[in-house]
Formats: C-alpha cells, structure tokens, sequence
C-alpha cells in the first residue's frame, strides 16, 4: 500500500488536454502549490478546474489562467483575480459561479456516492436557473449534483504512504472533500511521515482517498492579506 | 450619520451571550471590536474556523491561519478547524445564531443583492448564498444609499439577487429598519437624523409609526 | 460560552414523554451510558429512539426496552436484543429498520440543513417502498429524508467547556453525525478538560453542535464479543 | 465439499495487491487469514476503520476499538478512525474495490437476500443494504443449500431482498459461479465434486460450457 511517487511529475503520470481537475484550497491557503507548478510545465490544457478561487494574478491557478491552459472554472469566488474578470468578460473563459457550500457539498456528494441532494441556497437567484425546485418544511430547496474529477490534487500538512493526510489550521478548506472525489487523488504534503507517526484517532483524510502522494519541494504559502496588530 | 464603526458597534447591540456568529467582508468585520460587556460570543469563518481571535501580532502571521476575507487571524483558546462541508453544514443547518453581511441592495420584501453587477463586476457569491438561504438572523450592515446618493433600500431589487426574503434587520448610516409585511418598518434613527431625511433616502415602502428614537450607544 | 452542566439530570432538562431522541454508539461501543441510566430513571416514556442498535437485554437501550418506555425504535441492526426481537414481533414495539449508511447520511443531513438526498442504498427493497426513484449515471437511486431529533445524546473521549469533542477508536461511529442532529445536543465525556488543552487542528465535533456536557461519572464499557489471541 | 475455511481461502485468491476490502460476518471474516503472498491490502469496518489488524492479545482488549461484528480487533500501523457517515462514503463511493458478504439466498439474476425472514427474523440491515447497492465487485461466500438440502441458488429469491442484480461471483462448499445474463456460470468445481452434484444442487439457470476445472489451492 505504498503510494508515495517521486514528485509533481510522477503524480501527474496519465494526465490529457481536457480533463477535468480539482484543486483545494481557500484563497492561497492550503492550495497545492508544486503540482499547479507542475501543470504549468506539463502545458496541459483545455483544463476544467473545480476551486473555490481562481488564485492571484501571478500565484496559484493564476499561473494556469496566464498560459490559457483553464477552458472552464467551476469557483465560488473569484474576486482577487484581475486576469480572471477579463477574460470571463471577454468570453475566453467559461465560468461556472457557484455558492460555496454547495461547492464543498457537491464535491464530498461526488466522493460519496450520493448524486443528487437538496440546499435552500441559491433558490430565486440566477443559480436555480434550471433546477429541480421543492419544498421541505415549507422553505424551498433547490437539487444540486455531485461533483466529481479525473485528478483531484490536495495539499495536506503531513501525510504518510498509505495516503494518510492531516492538515493545518485553516489550510485544510476544500481539501478533504476533493480528495474523496477525485478518480485519481494526488496529494502534496509538507512532510511525508512513517506509517504509524500519525495518530489514527486524528487523521483527516483516511488514505483509501488518496492514490498518489509526495512531499513538496517547496512551500512558498503566500499571505493574500497580511493584517497584523501592533505588539503592546 | 453613523461612520462605519458605529454602523458596526449598534449592530454589536443585537450580539446575546452564547451566540456564534458569522461575520461578512467590511463593515460586519468591525462587529467583532464592540462585543457588550459580560456576554460572551464565537465567531465563525466559512473557511474553516470557530473562535476567531484579534489579528496576529506583527511577525506572528501564519499563512495557514486566515478568515473569509483571506486576513491573517488568530485562534482562541477552544477554538476549532474544519472543512469547508462541515462549516456550512454549520450555516445550512442554523447552528449559527446570527450573520452580518454587507449589501449593494436590499429590498422592502427582505431580498438581498450583494454578489454580481452584470458585465462590470464577476466577484462570486462566495458563500454568500448559502448564509442568506439559511440563516434565521440575518443583519444587513451598508449604507443607506451610494456614491450617486441613491437609495439601497428599493422596492425591488435591479441587480442579480444573493437570496429571496431573507434579510430581518437593516443597519444603516442613518437608521435601523426592519423587514415587515409591509415594507421597511423603521425602528431607530441615527442621532441627528430626521424621519424626512430617512424617508427621503428610502425607496423601498417604508412604514414609520409612531415617535421614532435614537440609536443609543453606550 | 460555558456549556458545562453537573450531570445527566441537569443535561436532560426539558425532556418530556414522546420525544425523539438520537443515542451514539455502535453496538455498546462509545454509548452514553450514564445518560441512558438517568432516562431509566426518570421514567420518561412513548420515546422514538434512532440509534443503530438496541443494546442488548441488560445493557444500552436495552435497559430502555425492559421498562417499556421506547414506543419507536429506528435502527440498522437489532440483532443482539432477544427482548426487541419480542416486542418487535408482538407489535408491542413499532420499528424503522434502515440501511446504515443512510442512517448516518440521514443523521448528518439533518445536521447539515440538507432535507433529502439521493442513494442507491435499498433500491428494489422493502425499504424504497413509497420512496420516490430516480436514475443517476444509469443506476436506479432512492430519495431518503432528513433525520433529527429533540435530543441528540452522545459519547466522547474527551471534551471542553466550549463542548468541542474528540472520540476514541471506533467508539466515535455515529456520534458526530447525531451531534449535529439535536434540537438539543448532550455530550457526556470520559474526560473534561480546560478549554486550549484540546488541539483545534483535531477536534472531532466542533462546540457550535453541542449544548450541554458533562463528565459522565463512571463508564462499564462493556465489550460484546471478546476475540483475542493467545500470545506466543 | 469445501470447508468454511477453504470457501474463505478460494476467496481470497481474488484479492489484488492494494486492495481496500470489507468483509462481512462469518465466513466472509476468515478471508483475512490467508492473504495470499506479496500483496497488500486493507481491510475496512464500516463500524469506521480502515486498516484492521488481528484481534487482540488476551489483555489488551479495548471496548473502544470494535469490528461491525462486534468483536475485539486491533488497528495495524497506518490505520485510520472515522465516523460512520465517512465509513459509508467510502462504500458508496465505490473507493472498496472488494465485497465479500454471507447470503441467505441469490437469484440467478444477482438479486441477494441475506437480511430477514419475515415473522421470524428481524435483526436488520445493517450495512449491507448499502454495500450491496454500492460495491462494484460483491462476491458472496456461502453454503451451496440449506439445513434442509435446499438450494440457496435460486430462480428468484424468496425471502426479502438485501439488493437487486448486484452479485458478481458466489463462491460456495460446492463450486465457483458467476453471475451472467444466462443465470449463474460454472467457474470451478469444489475437489471431488462433480458437475452433476452442482447442477442438482442449483435451483437457478446454470450455463456448464466446456470443461469445469477443479478448484486450485497453493
């Protein structure tokens, strides 16, 4: 059950123009920095990415935005990316705005089998447009899909070779749920562990989720918005 | 007229011991600087994090520590990480007592607007709309009308809506309003401010009944 | 944000005959045990009861059972309860036998604001009866509602003043789900702790589900089929 | 006529190196004695845990680390503890590559009925509702009759069913067989038992192409 690759390049091994992909992460917090490197190197393309955001201009899915390797975005918030906003205006990029719990549902839905499931949010907005309407103790709800991709990538804190993965304070996000719905998972940690250094009573993402892991070279982690308070 | 932060402290009136509470982007953030004497609340971020602490000090950033609004922030002592599911499991399921959003509009049905301007502005909702389609409590904090002096209050809504009558309170640089079958009820002015200023700046039905008070701050 | 409460009475209050509950636990395995005796106790009756089993005769619910105060019993797996079986048969005892998973999905629907969901679990069975059907990638799924109860009664490890809970082993099983599912939450721990003490990377059940908790006196834990080894 | 052991070590020569597996209870149990070598693989309870080891030594028994047969187990390094809700994502999200699960009775059709037997017993469900209707790959490990001689094969199951068209193989005292459009296919014959025992003991269609081979045991 050794599931540890050599790097980016390695678990990337099977990936093709078109795929569908999701990448955790919150903002620039706890996004899967050497793999979406990596992608940029492989100039795979004609990509679908499933994130909660769209990185900055220069760092994260930004990188893939620059090179024009993105078709489509599937994202909650998009808002600190320039680049993003014109090219969805000008139409060279298919968006697809969706609310972020249904986000998050959607893509643990994908992992779990379940494929279909009700959320009042949404209902009366441009998100409904086409969906299944009910109502459940007198509220409406609309039907929502489940979420799944060819490659999931995550970014967990530590990690062992059965795919073991923990993560840290707010980095964690969006990743435990993509790592269940990916039809391969690959996951980049901090720091790869022996079996056994992580307490089983607080794994995060039980390792049948995970098919390819491998510790990043680097981990620039950058701050989006560093507020600070005076010290005294 | 309120400035932001008193906007943010008459809102912190509403806070009751043993609420959690989420907190939007801008002026709902400044919420969290004026919690009432001798109640205690938790705030939660939809990024993954109940008990939100102050700011880190200068140096103490930690780029795996941030809230909603991307900020470096602090955890307190008894706080909690999750997922992205389970913190909406949180809002979905009404475990959160109250939420403070900014809004570009709010209609006199309690809809709101605060995510899109079509062809100019493609932000995302965020999770915007899951906080507005289930919360029981929702506070609205912005100011009474825009740059061009024009009312947010409105009989309906002109841009793409964030949800459908879910808006309770209204809190705004001259006034606290409810959301009533009949429109805006108006409860509180701000001090200085006339009921005809406050009709004025209204567009939406407004229902004023009876002597009007004064926002009070401690 | 103190939730502390001095023991099962205090945590019971507000309780009436013909409630809902929901019990953690797997079998007897991280049952709340000093709260099921304080139910004995009070003599409340006409419960529904969902909990994946039902104790066996002189243990868990059991102890319930024998005094006659469950009216309903919504469960999974009853097997290890000849008096249930009895009743069962009988009429005495009105039962909702139902798959497992969906249980614990129904449980965390309920707590997730998610009225309904879609699986393919019990398809062509007894329990899709009246259950509306829908195709999803060509296999046949049937639509299971949202479960929650007045009180949520569940076992933890440990937990602090703020009601942040972490579970043991395989003693944590449905108790997170129900957690999230009670109109009000009871959490009783073998051990309480000072708020801090409890790493915020590895909480189980973050404190915004539970209500009251308390350290539960004693704990028999007592162990339904022991199957060891001889050493050497 | 194989012993429940030998069903067991049959069935264990379907397990693939990386494998997450769920065993049932009974014989499905003992498939975890022989692993063949120079392959790894998992073992899941739905009760939640990835990663089951032996039971314990006598004295190390936990309560608080169970099977879903209720049984004292221990966890192998590496191993992982979830909740319910997690443990059934994994099954219905297909991430078990291996079912094995007792059977009361299945249909030529791959219907399976392994639950209750209505007015006399109701122990319930269990997990197996949803690991039937889940699993890609469900082989079913059982005697080839009943107490009475009865065929458990049958046309059409008669007790009330656990899931519809969903076993793949069913591997008995008797014989191999696996679920086709034609009914049940003749894979293997047990040691010493002949076509024509098989064909008597089987209620269902049955296909016997070519020749059947015997059952091979390292």
């Amino acid at each position: 059950m050794n599931k540890v690759v050599s790097g980016p390049r390695a678990a990337l091994e099977g990936i093709k123009d078109g795929m569908t992909l999701m990448l955790g992460g919150f903002g620039l917090c706890g996004i899967p920095e050497n793999t979406i490197a990596e992608l940029v190197d492989l100039e795979v393309k004609d990509l679908t990415c499933i994130s909660n955001n769209a990185g900055v201009d220069d760092f994260g899915l930004g990188l893939l935005l620059q090179k024009r390797q993105i078709r489509k975005m599937i994202s909650s918030y998009v808002g600190e990316n320039d680049l993003f906003e014109r090219l969805m205006l000008s139409g060279e990029l298919e968006v697809d705005l969706i609310p972020q719990g249904s986000l998050a549902e959607r893509c643990r839905a994908g992992g779990a089998g379940i494929p279909a499931f009700f959320t009042p949010a949404g209902y009366g907005t441009e998100v409904a447009e086409g969906k299944e309407v009910r109502i459940f103790n007198g509220k409406p709800h609309i039907l929502e899909s489940a979420l799944t991709a060819d490659f999931a990538i995550v970014k967990a804190w530590k990690g062992d070779h059965f795919g073991n993965l923990v993560y840290k304070g707010t980095a964690r996000n969006f990743n435990p749920m993509m790592a269940m719905a990916g039809k391969i998972t690959i996951a980049e940690v901090e720091e790869l562990v022996e079996p056994g250094e992580l307490d089983p009573n607080f794994i995060h993402t039980p390792g049948i989720f995970v098919n390819r892991i491998f510790q990043g070279e680097k981990f620039e982690k950058r701050i989006e918005q560093r507020t600070v308070r005076q010290r005294g | 007229m309120l400035s932001k932060e008193q906007i943010a402290q008459r809102i912190a009136q509403e806070l009751r011991d043993g609420y959690y509470v989420n907190l939007g982007i801008g002026i709902p953030t400044l919420v969290a600087n004026y919690i009432p004497e001798g109640i205690e609340v938790e705030f939660q971020s939809e990024n993954g994090i109940l008990g939100m602490g102050p700011f880190p000090f200068d140096g103490d950033e930690d780029a795996d520590l941030i809230n909603a609004g991307k900020q470096t922030i602090t955890a307190r002592a008894g706080a909690a990480f999750f997922d992205s599911a389970t913190s909406f499991a949180m809002i979905r399921g009404q475990h959160v007592q109250l939420t403070v959003l900014g809004a570009m509009e709010v209609a006199d049905n309690g809809d709101i607007a605060n995510w899109k301007i079509p062809g100019r502005m493609v932000k995302g909702m965020g999770g915007a709309m899951d906080l507005v389609a289930s919360a029981d409590n929702i506070i609205v904090a912005m100011m009474h009308t825009n740059k061009e002096g024009e009312s947010k209050l409105l009989k309906t809504c002109t841009l793409p809506i964030t949800g459908v009558q879910c808006v309770k309170r209204v809190v705004t640089n001259l006034a606290v309003l409810d959301i009533t079958e009949n429109g805006f009820k108006l409860i509180e002015r701000a001090p200085g401010i006339s009921v005809e200023e406050i009709v004025k700046a209204t567009e939406g039905r407004l229902v004023v009944e009876g002597d009007i008070p004064e926002m009070k701050f401690a």
